[in-house]
């Protein structure tokens, strides 16, 4: 409650019309133009204002020294970020997209995400990694890739998934500001949605989720794209008078053990979506968690809807991959009558 | 030396080459040419999510690919090769698959035509190169492997391994960078550090070559003789054709922010079509007639892939499962059971 | 049963005193010498015979063409298997440790893992990559680390960790044979302990866990070196009249939903162990799994003892980072009084 | 060009640096070459679980860490650079610390000393040397980065891509290469295609030199060099010191299996430190006597070190926690309770 107070008393800016890739765009603005430390950088995050153009006119209004292109090359990416981090900068790189975090992964698991510790403090690591994610647009292979699971089984790394151009603003802003390192995987299959937000200052802390439809009869839980699936599911149940509860777990390390707690011991029922493969994918945590806090309440297992164990798919095939409305529909289902 | 600018020589020779060669190579330009428009054509139908072109690549392309041989080398392409692939006699409508989005790979036969998947990890298949050539040396057999990769893909860590891993097993491959000048957005100046990616072979120990990318006789040349010295058993060359992106980088691109339309102009007249053609013509491999048939022959073939490609059948659902291990598991059965029963409906 | 039956009946050795490195240069030998197109490579694998000796005596057997150096790079390792294998190689790559596996991650997620896929069967990878893995030596920093949860994440791959010399044989022969990619992680505190072993051939269809001591109230579900411990901590509890079961569950992917399911739902109680950090962990897939098979059956919820959520720290700290037998003991103590 | 056989050079000349430098040299190499005793020793009685020698490389380090400013510059070593550590000014007890495995990135003040962790990742901290570098620029400061990397590391994608970025971005960086041979059991034949590490930075546009690593004057003149040109703004140098590992790669290793020891003898009797202690005396830098005062101070020092790393005390299991974030998390705070209960008990 007065977590909601606080919220509505942030400054505020009034509602706008945003995507949000436009929405990352005005945080990445604000950060820049209030610490001059703050370094943007990435493969074509200049001229061009990347390739989702979440970078755009970024160059122009700081110039090329704060906003600039690298050549290609991610690990060499990532680990300029760590040296330029011991030199006193808060860098915000970003790797183009999702499969190509893959070849950076030595320096962000060994590097970045170990060097604070590594020093005892004396090398913190204020970076925020950028990584447009997530599948649903049809993309080239290796365009498409849920990588959250590895990042939240790092130690030393922070992880962020928005669902929406509100969210996407406030998180960016405590990404940044944060002293410790935070991927933040922006869900590419939203960039685009425009709809009216507030821009507001971060109020919940870092690892809080949030109920984004309240419900009584089970807790969806998800985070990026598949957040406003389940609301559209959420919508549909509702017309056969089940009520469900979609909670956007946005922070997917430090994961929020409570928040999740506190939805399905009211709700009694879980369905965690995602678009990563089902095993071993962080779903598998979220159901874990969930049992061991609320065994004696839960009515039936935690249902897991995600991608199958399969490479993510070419265009036809990808929808036919990604957790559909019938199947969440159909978990729900299965949860309700167990 | 090439030019690096639009400005170099403005007419290229092939009488150093049989005729029946250039004229195979201007017929793959010039088909390649020509598919290469009817995909932008797909594209804006919305028969292709995307297409990468390769105009203005199809010298550097096409006359390498040509230099190799597809019953015993093998060729690793990155996402960029369609001319190469055609060249390299790779089944078309199955190669342009890819960009229709109906499978990631492509759906030719890989093992077939010895002309490795669409690869879209810049850098990535590089190595893959070296490994087949060091396999093939351990085998005692002469195949060559070839590996395309961009100025903007030299920047990559695996590059320089396989590289290092090439020169330290003598292993019988060709690195053909097609440097387009452009790495997207990035311009070679601050992509490539020294300027030169063939500079780079003489710290591994083998010889670097650059060569005009947009004269075909110049790089089947260059191309041929790396391919024989690794055939001999002399090991690795770099190959460098500096050539020109005259197209955005992809249909999703928008060049207009990053660089002079007067520069890409520029590169669109020293087209290395029209110049192959005019050197056929001087070396009277070929007169107009000839010429004019092949031209009417390309058309036809493009048209062909095109319509194939158009009207390929959508992959079935159930092929999610079917290639992801050759020994299947009972878990991924179940999957595609739930598959079934959830999605097919 | 009848598969015990058949296990018997299989082509065997004579009991001999071996470790677990000697049982998998063994196989290793086995393999080079029944199939001309086995190749092993890797970092110091040949006059050296690898840091762990585990490749030992192979190069002056089978000759530096079969089992040879490479530079020290390990994405261009894994990037030549895969070359190796499509011209027919049945390639045997060692990474040297755990942590250095990273820099190739690259390579065996979006190369290895997917090649047959992309390439619809043309191009299978039949590469066993050998990989000293998990903790517990008081090695230097990237030397402990536990992988599994990413590999077992990567669709297209195949995971199996050992936990005695005999099983290492006999996986080692399956894993090679297998025509898929398989990463073997070999417990690197294993290596030394010698045991009489029986050479066996493989018995067990890909997939299958082992119960390496059956018991009646709680199931402790390991691999790798924890199976050991988990052992300890039965023979320990037995003497407190509580009877422990001990379920190897040896390949992490395809994981035995079964073989979890029939025993839990048996024991009605599981405690999973591992090494690597908590957070999105394996052993979150493992009580996810045995949670959505055996909910009815469970009386409680599946305890998870691992690794903390901090980077695997420097010797004397070792031992409080990895699940001790207290960790476990308490761990069983609250299932069975839950 | 230095030797790359131990048949090289007898003798060094120091006469072209100061007295007080060269004093300095001998000084710390003297220092480094008695603790590296000591430490093998400790390994020996089982205080340290492990050490890697820095025997024979001590002008390569000590001379080309003296060639940086601890007040502006920062360094960025890998795992085998105690002597440079030593030499930069790093409190060596808390540097030690990592051979006790006390610490994996040892106990010194990474920060206070511009010395980065111990870090034992081949190849992983180049890339950090390039960003160090990179923002120094950016803030209009003259620091200059070096980054300690060996013949192994020269294979990996990283430092390739450290030096492309270096060069294009024109960091005041210094990659310093100890080219010792050796790659644990792999020698530079396999190991370095081209056979030159220094050659590789013709191919990014930079200077690459290569330089006798056994002779500290030699050493010191070029890194001193390449620093200046860094300050001035002129970009990146790759310095190969051409020396050699007498010992084994670690006290776990065993050379007997891959290298002849006649090899390992000729190179240990072309000692660095004897060569300095000639040219000292023949320079008339110092005398006899001076020399046996450094001798028993070195000693004295390498005494103290080596008590205070026996004797420092374990960290407390509760700094599992304290390190992981800078802002903790209510998960982590959970597990550390665990802990106390579980395990500290
Ligand atoms: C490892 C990796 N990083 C980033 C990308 C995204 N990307 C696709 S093409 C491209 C530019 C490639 O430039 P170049 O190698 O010169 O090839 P070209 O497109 O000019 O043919 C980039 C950055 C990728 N595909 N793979
Ligand atoms: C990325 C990585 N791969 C492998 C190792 C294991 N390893 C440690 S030292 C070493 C050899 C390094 O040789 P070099 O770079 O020449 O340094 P030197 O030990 O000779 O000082 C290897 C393979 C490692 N530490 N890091
Ligand atoms: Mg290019
Ligand atoms: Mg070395």
């Amino acid at each position: 409650m007065t977590e909601l107070i606080e919220r509505a008393a942030a400054a505020d800016t009034p509602a706008v019309e945003l995507s949000m890739q436009q929405a990352i765009n005005r945080a990445l603005r604000v950060l820049l133009a209030e610490d001059p430390d703050v370094l943007v950088f990435g493969e074509d995050v200049g001229a061009l204002g990347g390739v989702f153009r979440v970078t755009d006119g970024l160059q122009e209004e700081f110039g090329d020294k704060r906003v600039f292109d690298t050549p290609l090359a991610e690990s060499a990416i990532m680990g300029m970020a760590v040296g330029l981090a011991m030199n006193g900068w808060r860098p915000v790189p970003e790797l183009q997209f999702d499969g190509f975090a893959y070849p950076a992964i030595d320096q962000i698991v060994n590097q970045v995400a170990r060097m604070n510790y590594r020093t005892r403090g004396a090398a913190p690591m204020p970076i925020t990694l950028r990584l447009p994610s997530f599948g649903g647009i049809q993309a080239p292979e290796h365009h498409g890739e849920s990588l959250e699971a590895l990042f939240a089984h790092t130690p030393g790394l922070k992880v962020v998934a928005p669902s929406d151009p509100g969210d996407a603003y406030s998180l960016m802003l405590q990404a940044v500001r944060s002293d410790d390192p935070v991927v933040y995987m922006e869900p590419k299959a939203r960039y685009w949605d425009r709809r009216p937000v507030r821009l507001r200052e971060p109020s919940d802390p870092i690892g809080t989720s949030r109920i984004v439809r309240p419900g009584r009869h089970a807790t969806l839980v998800a985070w990026g794209a598949m957040v406003q699936r389940c609301v559209q599911v959420a919508e549909l149940a509702a017309e056969d008078g089940v009520d469900l509860e979609v909670l956007d777990l946005r922070w997917l390390k430090p994961l929020d053990a409570e928040g999740l707690a506190a939805s399905v011991s009211r709700t009694r029922r879980a369905v965690v979506v995602h678009e990563a493969p089902l095993t071993a994918g962080l779903g598998a945590e979220v159901a874990a968690l969930v049992t061991e806090h609320c065994f004696r309440d839960l009515s039936a297992p935690v249902q897991r809807v995600t991608g199958f164990d399969v490479p993510y798919p070419a265009g036809p095939l990808e929808p036919q991959y990604l957790p559909t409305i019938d199947r969440v529909l159909l978990a729900v289902q299965r949860t309700l009558e167990y | 030396m090439p030019p690096h600018t639009s400005a170099g020589r403005e007419s290229i020779t092939v009488d150093h080459l049989s005729p029946d060669l250039t004229r195979a190579l201007y017929r793959h330009m010039r088909t390649a040419r020509d598919l290469d428009t009817e995909a932008i054509a797909l594209q804006r139908q919305g028969v292709f999510p995307a297409y990468v072109s390769v105009r203005g690549q199809e010298a550097a392309q096409v006359a390498s690919a040509s230099a190799m041989d597809p019953a015993r080398d093998f060729v690793f392409p990155t996402y960029r090769e369609m001319a190469a692939a055609l060249a390299y006699g790779v089944e078309m409508v199955g190669y342009m698959a890819t960009h229709r989005a109906l499978w990631h790979g492509g759906l030719y036969d890989v093992a077939a035509s010895r002309f490795g998947a669409v690869n879209a990890v810049v850098g990535g298949p590089v190595p893959h190169a070296v490994g087949w050539a060091v396999g093939e040396r351990l085998r005692g057999d002469d195949g060559v492997a070839l590996a395309y990769f961009g100025d903007g893909a030299s920047s990559e860590g695996d590059v320089h391994e396989a590289m290092n891993f090439a020169g330290v097993f003598g292993a019988p491959v060709v690195f053909f960078c097609q440097n387009n000048q452009w790495a997207l957005s990035v311009p070679n100046e601050r992509q490539v550090a020294g300027g030169s990616v063939s500079a780079r072979a003489a710290g591994y120990g083998f010889p670097g070559v650059l060569v005009d990318g947009n004269d075909a006789g110049a790089v089947y040349e260059a191309t041929a003789e790396a391919v024989a010295r690794a055939r001999r058993g002399e090991g690795p060359t770099l190959v460098e054709a500096l050539t020109y992106r005259v197209e955005p980088h992809s249909t999703s691109d928008d060049p207009g922010r990053y660089r002079d339309e007067a520069e890409v102009r520029r590169w669109r007249e020293r087209d290395p079509l029209t110049l192959l053609r005019a050197a056929l013509l001087a070396a009277g491999h070929a007169d107009e007639a000839h010429l004019a048939e092949v031209d009417a022959r390309a058309r036809r073939e493009a048209e062909r892939v095109r319509d194939g490609v158009a009207t390929a059948p959508e992959p079935d659902g159930s092929e999610l499962f079917t290639h992801v291990f050759r020994e299947n598991t009972k878990e991924l059965a179940r999957q595609r059971r739930t598959w079934q029963e959830e999605v097919e409906l």
